[in-house]
């Protein structure tokens, strides 16, 4: 014989998808949400972006290599995408040390404390915002104003005192905080919510960490990532229509103090948690029934912390709140086959 | 809509190279090794000795034990030797080596093109000639075709299941014979049907096969019991439980057979080895294997005695191309992969299949990310990422609670891991050892 | 024999350090260690209640039928508890404050009962005193390395002495309870690693 | 004050009566006599939990011993003699001596005797291999080299050199628990005799094809010629399917076979250092 | 020793009769030293947010809004000469981030905020805590404001206080708490304005914690 | 203090566990199998509500009549020991099937550590009683939730490839942390 | 047959009597302190063995000393769980909240409370047989 045969046992094909493209697909669909952030908020969220990359690339080699002294693997791009994930859940505006903290808790304590990919527990990017969140509220709750003029559209968000869109602002608050404060004043929120605020509000024309106010981009990103079989449509469009539902009860009884519920999927993290963090396959259920109570769960928590909570946002705590549950929706078996009678 | 099974399933790209290709008969063998073992069960014992002259068609091997089926000369000729014979595996297996001599057959077989629709028999008697022709199933599993006729008492059945959907890629031995011998398949039917006691066949062939559909309800369109049923194409169709699933409407038990559900399935390769048992007195000593591979230079369908070496195919075939890594017996999906290439056709190689290294996937599993695909494409609805970490950390008790054993081994789960984990290779393991520990508690 | 006295006063230090090793008491472990002097008074009031009970303890061990042993230790322990507690009321009441209800759950303080019946109830005073001593300097220098831990990075000082270490005046997250189980959980990696063994 | 007293001293004496008396009662009620033995007995065994005395865990073996009241058929391997001989004295019994065991690995098809014939490309695990062919050299007997007998070792005796590519039991480590023996697909792992100062002699093979099929795929094969069982003067061994065993239980150590072997199957370890240069050279290593 | 249900009994009856009699005694030789550190606190307080005075009044106790849970303490002093200096308020707000958060607010004659000091809270270290930094901007900015020109609420609220950043809801607690004692004052005063010249017992600033101890004693003892 | 803000309070804002640090050991110990922490569950839950009885009884009745509140450790905690006990020998007198049918499901727990805080705590605030009951049941309710869910994390990560360095102890805590962080998330509900 | 673990609760334990159809097997406490590193020094935890009775199926041959698997499945484990806990809290917590509606003090309150719940268990000990019955506990070998 000429050379060794090959012995393994079947199947000897493979679909031939891998992690990294799996990875890869998803930045790809990230990249719309980015190009507008440095849109609107200039060079400086390429910069906390590339800061969060390169850092959580580093932090997973150095740790794998010299504390686990486990093969290196950060080849499969999953550090990249935690990367851009954290960056965009912080204020385009953040100092630089507090990117690669937050770097240092998403992939040490929250992913490669468990193993590295697929063996952690919680979604990394968001337990390293969360971190953040807990410990520097003041830097993280300071959001820069998306400069406007450069789509020339109309962005009076809110019927309130504060005009977000005086140029020379250097910081402001998010539209969900903006709506909090009305309420202690002891205002009402405008119920009648014009075209215009809805369009900025695809737009990202709105405060808010870099990378969640482009709705209309994270949205294409959705669709891609769809078409290319990354995820399905389960998760995303439960949490939204949840969270679209139990604003609106809560909204039809006191349209005064409550959100309409358009206002809350299309602002705050919604929709990026939706699409991209709350889909996170390692931190989320495997059956399509599990997804389904995971989303609707995570819409509900949501909702519930924005509304009486101490946080102005909620999605990440419900994600984490979730992912600790997943677990438990893992006991969610499959249909197997041979039940039917 | 067309029919299929509902739960998971994938899409492997077919690469039919074959389907055009009639059937050709392959010359005959110098050596035959004769398997003792080509069926599930137990081996055969050889009723001939070193020395003594076979004909084909000749009782060589009797069936031991219930399960268990009778072996035939494939050849004229000599007997060489009679002992174990490494195989392509590289394992020893009891064997018959035979020198060919010539082509002579026992008299008593029909050698005649003709076809031969009548037939006057109990269901009794032709189960009988089933088992003493030696027929088993030739879709894979090489299961002793008589046992399933045998209907055990306390149940019935509804209907035959014919298996026309060669849902593995690359092969085309069952096309093939739909498109050739149709008719003659549409005889073995009405043969099995009267044998089992229905008035009800199925036969389901993939969209993929147009021809071989239309063949089929061309030649059985004097016959109302039987029914052609179309089925979309998805990996794997072809396996039992999922066909009973998309031509009856029902799924059999976990665990259960499926004459459970009423069902007999029977693959079209056995149909017609069943033809030629019972019509032209023929036993099961040869079959149509598909050699076939991208690079191969010309794939075909052969008509091959069992017993010979698979070197001689190859090189009949135009010879191993530049570059081949691997070389299986059967399908992409669930064909063994072969250690050497001097073992021999058995009974349930249904293709040999050359593929290069490119096309197989490399030894490159990274950790799962529980993406939940393979979940996704379990046609068994189970969690094959669960059972693979189960089995790896030897927690067998829990592998009952998730049902290992009712894994079909299709290989879907391993097909379709991003994380190139070959899940079926432990769930494998656990299938053996959750099956010892069930026995054990028994 | 004054190696074996050693023995068994130095064992609760590492060997059997009641926070990294055991992992007993881990409630005031987490819930009181959020500086470095409040690690340090909830260690040195239960050592107190620890080497008392585990000193009278073995005075008694003689006299207690076995079947009440359990309810005879609890009331020796929670007596010398309730001690510690009106002793603090009155004369450190902000720390009593501080430490909160974990001053009176040192009487369900596993370790406590733990060296009453492991060694208290079969040994003499005096080793079971020294014993006491050991394990009890072994749960304060453990809470005070973890509370030093927490009081430094969120805060950036230790025992209130305050020193530019992380920008940012420190990080909050581990003045509060999931700090408490993070820091836990790296120092227990590295006690494994360094002292352990 | 005085009340206050009073009332502290009379709560708390009620209390601790009625714990007092409940507790008497409790005592009655659940009254599970143990025998104290056991748990002594259990502390004296290594905690291994290995179960390869045949008992669930140290305290099942502790109990199912100290019932029985006598050491017969009772062994702890881990442990060893010196553990049964303090429970012995602890218990005031006699500790049966037993052979001392240890694990053996009969094959000694390295990367040089035994050629490759085909790669493997699968999970790496003997028994997935196993389920799957022969192996990747000729012989489908020998050692799959995929170490499953390593993974499942408790004890760190076993460990995989890359060189031969066979397993090694470390005979100090080796506690002859047997789950390597249960755990290798390919039966290949025994459980022997540990012999006079560790001194064994096996035959370091179990292929049983003829002899020109194991000649030709592995050079150090067993042939089956029966030259050692003519040799051997304590009518040890015996030829069976092709292939000789040494019963250990007969074998006085006298290394008549291992001159006779035209294969060098016959291995002898921990023997003086003449008797290494005639064997194979790495005989005592790759034990 | 044997478990018998004689023994069981005596031996614990004997245990608990030897310790409670020992921690009844601790109790005795604690219990002044415990009231002394429980008064000592508001005493404290009380100096520390007042201007200079003599005597304290008795405390007097107060339902500021209909839903309020408890009644606020309002404490009035006079210097030397009798005269009226100002008074101080322990009040409180259930709002704050971690519960209840609890003051003592010093007015002065002019019922202008003095002095305000913590007594208690359960505020988030780091965040919250900040409103018992004395020397903070935060604390600073309420001294010497007289909350009818200073409108005591936190801005977001439409109000003139500055909120600490990020504990907007400590601030609004703490603002709240300042509020409910001037509200306190306000109805106090303007109920007996003559009460203040005549009262009819008053204390030294000695004896006034010593009746706050006496107060104690007598609670114990009923 | 509502009883919607006791209860809610105590299940999230206040966990016992995840933020009030009581009753760690169990939770560390007990939290293998989610089905055996489900039914312990179960247990705390009793045996906390019906402490809280006792425990706000004893004060009511006797400790603040008699001026010896200072005696609430030693009292409570005798008491406490003393129901477990005597629940224990109750079921098996009533009903031997169930009481082998909760041995068989339950591992023996002792929990002392969360009833007496959680009893403390209850007499601190000077709940009535039914507010007792219900903070007492919110927190066992709570407890149970956290052990829940971190058993299933547990089951989890046992089946996942831990660094060495972390396997076992250091992990679980460090999920407990993580836990703890996205429990702050409601902070501010109440 | 695949599913004959499923949701069941066992554990290995060793007969210690035989009476009639019924066995007493001791099985290995599985405490929460029989895995832990610290069991030297907590013992506040009762460690005993516990022993169980259970039905012996029929034509199962059980002699004394046999190693057998004590069984229940999981459900049966949470109704135990329901009766013995569950059920009481809730009766505990109705009458309190009916005792102080009726305008009672909060004392006679809890004391009724306490009352009915012992009454609940008296009630639960007449209705002991069909309860046995709910509960199965079975061996296999
Ligand atoms: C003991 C035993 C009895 C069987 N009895 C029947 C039977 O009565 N009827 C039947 O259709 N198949 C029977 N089978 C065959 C299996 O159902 C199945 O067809 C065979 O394993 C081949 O599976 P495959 O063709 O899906 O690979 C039996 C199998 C075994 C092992
Ligand atoms: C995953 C899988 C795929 C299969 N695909 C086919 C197939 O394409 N064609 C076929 O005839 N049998 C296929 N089989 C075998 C059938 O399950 C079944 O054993 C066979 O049709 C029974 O007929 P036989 O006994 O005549 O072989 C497959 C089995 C499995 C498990
Ligand atoms: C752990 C933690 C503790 C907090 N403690 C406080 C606190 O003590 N006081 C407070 O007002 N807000 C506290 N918050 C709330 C946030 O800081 C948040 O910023 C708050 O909703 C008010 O924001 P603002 O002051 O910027 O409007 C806390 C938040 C967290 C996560
Ligand atoms: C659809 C999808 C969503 C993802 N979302 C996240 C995410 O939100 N945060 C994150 O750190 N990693 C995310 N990843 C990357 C990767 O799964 C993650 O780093 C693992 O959790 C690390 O073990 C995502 C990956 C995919 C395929
Ligand atoms: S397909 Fe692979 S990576 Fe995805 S869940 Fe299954 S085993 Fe894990
Ligand atoms: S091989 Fe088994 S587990 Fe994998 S997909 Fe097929 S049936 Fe499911
Ligand atoms: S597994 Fe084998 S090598 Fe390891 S101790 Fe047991 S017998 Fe010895
Ligand atoms: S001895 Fe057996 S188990 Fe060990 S590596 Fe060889 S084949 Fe595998
Ligand atoms: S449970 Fe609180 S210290 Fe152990």
């Amino acid at each position: 014989m000429k050379n060794k045969l090959l012995v393994a046992p079947s199947p000897h094909i493979h679909s031939g998808n891998s992690t990294k493209q799996l990875m890869h697909g998803v930045l790809i669909a990230l990249l719309p949400a980015l190009v507008v952030s440095i849109i609107f908020f200039g060079w400086a969220s390429l910069y906390v972006t590339a800061v969060a990359v390169a850092s959580c690339v580093f932090f997973e080699w150095f740790i794998q290599k010299f504390m686990l002294k486990r093969p290196i693997s950060i080849m499969d791009s999953s550090a990249i995408l935690t990367g851009v994930l954290l960056s965009f859940n912080l204020p385009a505006t953040v100092p630089v040390w507090l990117v690669i903290l937050g770097s240092l808790f998403a992939i040490g304590v929250a992913k490669m404390s468990y193993g590295g990919l697929g063996s952690n527990v919680f979604n990394p990017a968001l337990a390293g915002r969360v971190f953040l969140l807990i410990s520097f509220p003041v830097l993280m709750t300071t959001y820069p104003i998306p400069e406007a003029n450069v789509m020339n559209v109309e962005t009076k968000a809110f019927q309130c005192e504060t005009n977000i869109l005086s140029l020379d602002a250097v910081t402001g608050a998010t539209p969900l905080a903006e709506a909090r404060a009305i309420v202690a004043q002891g205002g009402e929120l405008n119920t009648n919510m014009n075209l215009v605020t809805v369009k900025n509000m695809l737009l990202g024309v709105k405060g808010g960490s870099h990378g969640e106010v482009a709705v209309l981009a994270l949205l294409l990103g959705f669709a891609y990532m769809l078409y290319k079989k990354i995820i399905s449509w389960h998760i995303p469009v439960t949490i939204l229509l949840t969270m679209f539902a139990f604003s609106g009860i809560i909204y039809f009884f006191d349209t005064a103090h409550y959100l309409h519920p358009l206002f809350h999927i299309l602002t705050g993290g919604a929709m990026l948690g939706a699409i991209f963090m709350a889909t996170d396959y390692v931190t989320s259920p495997m059956t399509h029934l599990g997804m389904i109570i995971y989303a609707v769960m995570i819409g509900v928590i949501t909702i519930l912390i924005r509304t009486w909570g101490g946080y102005p946002e909620g999605m990440s705590f419900a994600i984490l709140l979730m992912n600790a549950a997943t677990p438990l929706l893992n006991k969610v078996k499959p249909v197997k086959f041979g039940n039917k009678k | 809509m067309l029919k299929r099974f509902k739960k998971g399933g994938i899409h492997p790209h077919d690469n039919k190279i074959t389907r055009a290709k009639a059937i050709e008969v392959m010359p005959l063998p110098k050596v035959a090794v004769i398997s003792m073992a080509q069926h599930i069960g137990a081996p055969a014992s050889p009723v001939v000795k070193r020395g003594d002259i076979v004909k084909v068609g000749q009782l060589i091997g009797q069936a031991k034990g219930f399960i268990s089926a009778n072996i035939h000369s494939s050849v004229s000729g000599t007997v060489k030797s009679v002992g174990d014979a490494v195989n392509s595996m590289g394992l020893l297996v009891p064997s018959v080596t035979i020198t060919v001599d010539g082509d002579e057959w026992l008299e008593t077989i029909d050698r005649s093109e003709e076809i031969v629709e009548k037939f006057d028999l109990s269901p009794k008697e032709i189960v009988s000639i089933v088992a003493s022709t030696g027929i088993v199933g030739l879709g894979g599993a090489t299961f002793p075709s008589n046992v399933k006729h045998s209907i055990p008492e306390g149940k019935t059945a509804k209907a035959l299941v014919v298996n026309g959907v060669e849902c593995e890629p690359y092969l085309t031995a069952d096309h093939r014979l739909m498109l050739e011998h149709g008719r003659e398949i549409v005889v073995a039917i009405k043969i099995i049907c009267h044998a089992i006691g229905v008035e009800k066949a199925y036969i389901g062939i993939e969209n993929n096969k147009l021809d071989a559909i239309e063949s089929m309800t061309k030649a059985s369109a004097d016959t109302p019991i039987i029914e052609v049923v179309p089925l979309r194409v998805q990996y794997p169709q072809g396996s039992e439980k999922q066909l009973i699933e998309a031509t009856m409407g029902a799924e059999v038990p976990s665990g259960a057979l499926p004459i459970q559900v009423g069902a007999v399935v029977q693959n079209i390769g056995t149909m017609y080895a069943i033809y030629q048992a019972v019509q032209k007195h023929k036993p099961l000593f040869e079959r149509v294997v598909t050699v076939t591979g991208k690079s191969v230079s010309e794939p075909k369908n052969l008509l091959t005695r069992v017993g010979s070496p698979v070197n001689d195919m190859i090189e009949y075939c135009g010879g191993v191309p530049e570059g081949t890594a691997k070389v299986i017996d059967g399908g992409p999906m669930m064909g063994r992969s072969m250690a050497n290439l001097s073992g021999v056709i058995n009974k349930g190689s249904s293709g040999i299949l050359m593929m290069p290294e490119t096309e197989t996937p490399a030894n490159d599993a990274s950790s799962c990310i529980r993406c939940g695909k393979c979940v996704q494409v379990c046609p068994m609805g189970l969690e094959p990422y669960l059972l693979n970490v189960l089995a790896d950390k030897r927690n067998f008790e829990e592998c009952i609670e998730h049902s290992a054993m009712d894994c079909i081994e299709c290989g879907s789960c391993s097909f379709t891991c991003p994380a190139h984990i070959r899940l079926l290779d432990n769930i494998r393991i656990a299938k053996r050892e959750v099956g010892k520990i069930l026995r054990n508690r028994k | 024999m004054i190696m074996n006295k050693i023995q068994i006063f130095s064992k609760g230090l590492i060997k059997e350090n009641p926070t990294f090793v055991l992992l007993l008491g881990m409630c005031p472990t987490l819930g009181t260690t959020s500086t470095a002097i409040n690690g340090m008074s909830m260690g040195a009031a239960t050592m107190f209640v620890l080497v008392m009970s585990n000193i009278a303890i073995s005075l008694i061990k003689n006299i207690i039928p076995d079947k009440v042993r359990i309810p005879a230790f609890i009331v020796v322990i929670a007596s010398f508890v309730t001690v510690v507690q009106l002793c603090m009321q009155a004369y450190v009441p902000a720390l009593y404050e501080t430490l909160g209800v974990f001053i009176p759950l040192i009487v369900v303080n596993c370790i406590i009962l733990g060296r009453a019946e492991a060694f208290a109830s079969k040994n003499g005073i005096f080793a079971s005193a020294l014993d006491g001593l050991g394990i009890g300097l072994g749960f304060t220098l453990s809470l005070t390395l973890i509370g030093a831990v927490r009081e430094l990075l969120s805060s950036n000082s230790i025992f209130d002495y305050t020193f530019e270490f992380l920008p940012g005046n420190g990080v909050l997250l581990f003045a509060l309870a999931p700090g408490a189980f993070i820091v836990l959980s790296y120092l227990l990696v590295l006690f494994n690693k360094y002292l352990k063994k | 004050m005085e009340d206050v007293l009073l009332s502290t001293v009379l709560v708390l004496l009620a209390l601790g009566v009625l714990a007092a008396v409940l507790l008497y009662f409790v005592a009655q009620k659940f009254k599970v006599y143990e025998d104290p033995r056991i748990s002594e007995v259990e502390e004296l065994l290594p905690s291994a939990n290995c179960g390869g005395c045949g008992y669930p865990g140290c305290k099942g073996f502790a109990e199912a011993l100290v019932k029985a009241g006598d050491m017969k058929g009772f062994f702890c391997n881990v442990g060893g003699q010196p553990v049964m001989d303090s429970v012995a004295e602890k218990l005031g019994l006699v500790a049966e001596a037993k052979e001392p065991m240890v694990a053996v690995v009969r094959c000694a098809g390295s990367c040089e005797n035994r050629p490759k014939t085909n790669t493997y490309e699968g999970v790496k695990k003997c028994t997935v291999a196993a389920a799957l062919y022969a192996g990747e050299t000729g012989c489908s007997f020998g050692c799959l080299g995929m170490g499953d007998c390593v993974d499942v070792c408790q004890f760190d005796a076993l460990s995989m050199n890359p060189l031969t590519g066979l397993p090694e039991v470390d005979q100090d480590k080796c506690t002859a628990c047997g789950k390597c023996v249960e755990a290798c697909p390919k039966g290949i792992i025994e459980l022997r005799k540990k012999g006079v100062k560790n001194r064994r002699v096996f035959v370091s093979c179990v292929n049983k094809a003829k002899g020109a099929l194991a000649k030709k795929s592995c050079e150090v094969a067993c042939i089956g010629c029966g030259l050692c069982a003519k040799a051997c003067p304590f009518g040890a061994i015996e030829i069976k399917n092709n292939l000789a065993y040494i019963d250990y239980t007969k074998c006085k150590l006298c290394r008549k076979c291992v001159a006779v072997c035209p294969t060098g199957a016959i291995q002898a370890v921990n023997f003086p250092i003449i008797p290494k240069k005639e064997t194979n050279e790495n005989d005592v290593k790759a034990i | 020793m044997k478990s018998s249900l004689k023994n069981m009994v005596v031996v614990l009856a004997t245990i608990t009769t030897v310790t409670s009699f020992a921690v009844g005694y601790v109790y005795k030789i604690t219990k002044e030293p415990i009231r002394k550190s429980k008064v000592q606190k508001t005493k404290s307080a009380l100096e520390e947010v007042l201007p200079s005075f003599e005597t304290l009044s008795e405390p007097q106790k107060l339902m500021v809004y209909d839903t309020d849970a408890e009644n606020i303490i309002i404490y009035k002093a006079t210097d030397a000469n009798d005269a009226y200096v100002g008074c101080a308020v322990e009040s409180y707000s259930n709002n704050g981030y971690g519960g209840t958060i609890r003051l003592v607010v010093g007015f002065d004659v002019n019922n202008s905020i003095n002095k305000i000091a913590v007594v208690g809270h359960s505020e988030t270290p780091g965040l919250g805590a900040k409103i018992t930094e004395t020397e903070s901007p935060f604390i600073v900015q309420f001294q010497g404001k007289n909350p009818n020109e200073f409108k005591l609420s936190v801005k977001p609220d439409g109000g003139d206080v500055d909120a600490i950043t990020a504990s907007t809801i400590s601030s609004r607690a703490y603002t709240d708490a300042v509020k409910r004692a001037f509200e306190g004052v306000k109805k106090s005063l303007g109920e007996e304005v003559d009460a203040v010249g005549s009262a009819t017992s008053q204390y030294t600033k000695a004896e006034a914690t010593q009746d706050a101890d006496n107060n104690q004693k007598t609670d114990d003892n009923e | 203090m509502g009883y919607m803000e006791i209860i809610i309070g105590s299940i999230f804002v206040n966990n016992i566990v995840l933020s009030r640090f009581l009753g760690i050991c169990p939770f560390l110990g007990v939290s293998n199998k989610v089905s055996t922490s489900l039914g312990m569950g179960g247990a705390v839950i009793f045996v906390m509500a019906l402490s809280s009885v006792f425990v706000w009884l004893i004060q009511d009745l006797v400790l603040i009549p008699l001026g010896i509140e200072y005696m609430q450790t030693i009292t409570f905690i005798l008491v406490i020991a003393m129901l477990v006990q005597m629940v224990e020998i109750i079921l098996k007198k009533l009903s031997p099937s169930l009481y082998q049918a909760l041995g068989i499901f339950l591992p023996l727990i002792t929990t002392n550590c969360a009833v007496l805080g959680v009893a403390l705590i209850l007499v601190q605030n000077e709940f009535t009683l039914l507010q007792s009951i219900a903070f007492a049941t919110a927190n066992a309710i709570g407890f149970t939730i956290a052990l829940v869910l971190f058993a299933g994390l547990r089951e989890r990560i046992e089946l996942s490839n831990a660094p060495t360095a972390m396997k076992g102890v250091p992990v679980s805590i460090l999920t407990a942390g993580l836990l703890a962080m996205a429990f702050m998330g409601f902070a501010g509900l109440v | 047959m695949g599913n004959k673990t499923k949701n069941d609760i066992r554990h290995t334990g060793v007969v210690t009597s035989v009476k009639g159809s019924l066995a007493v097997v001791k099985i290995a406490t599985q405490s929460a302190c029989a895995s832990c590193h610290a069991k030297s020094a907590c013992s506040a935890s009762d460690m005993q063995d516990k022993n169980i009775e259970a039905q012996i199926p029929k034509g199962m041959d059980i002699k004394i000393g046999d190693t057998v698997d004590v069984v229940i499945s999981r459900s049966v484990g949470y109704i135990a769980v329901l009766f013995a806990y569950l059920l009481p809290v809730i009766i505990l917590l109705a009458s309190v909240i009916i005792v102080t509606k009726m305008g009672y003090t909060e004392d006679i309150g809890g004391l009724v409370g306490l009352a009915n719940m012992v009454l609940y268990f008296i009630v639960l000990y007449l209705f002991r047989k069909k309860l046995n019955k709910k509960i199965s506990i079975v061996i296999e070998k």
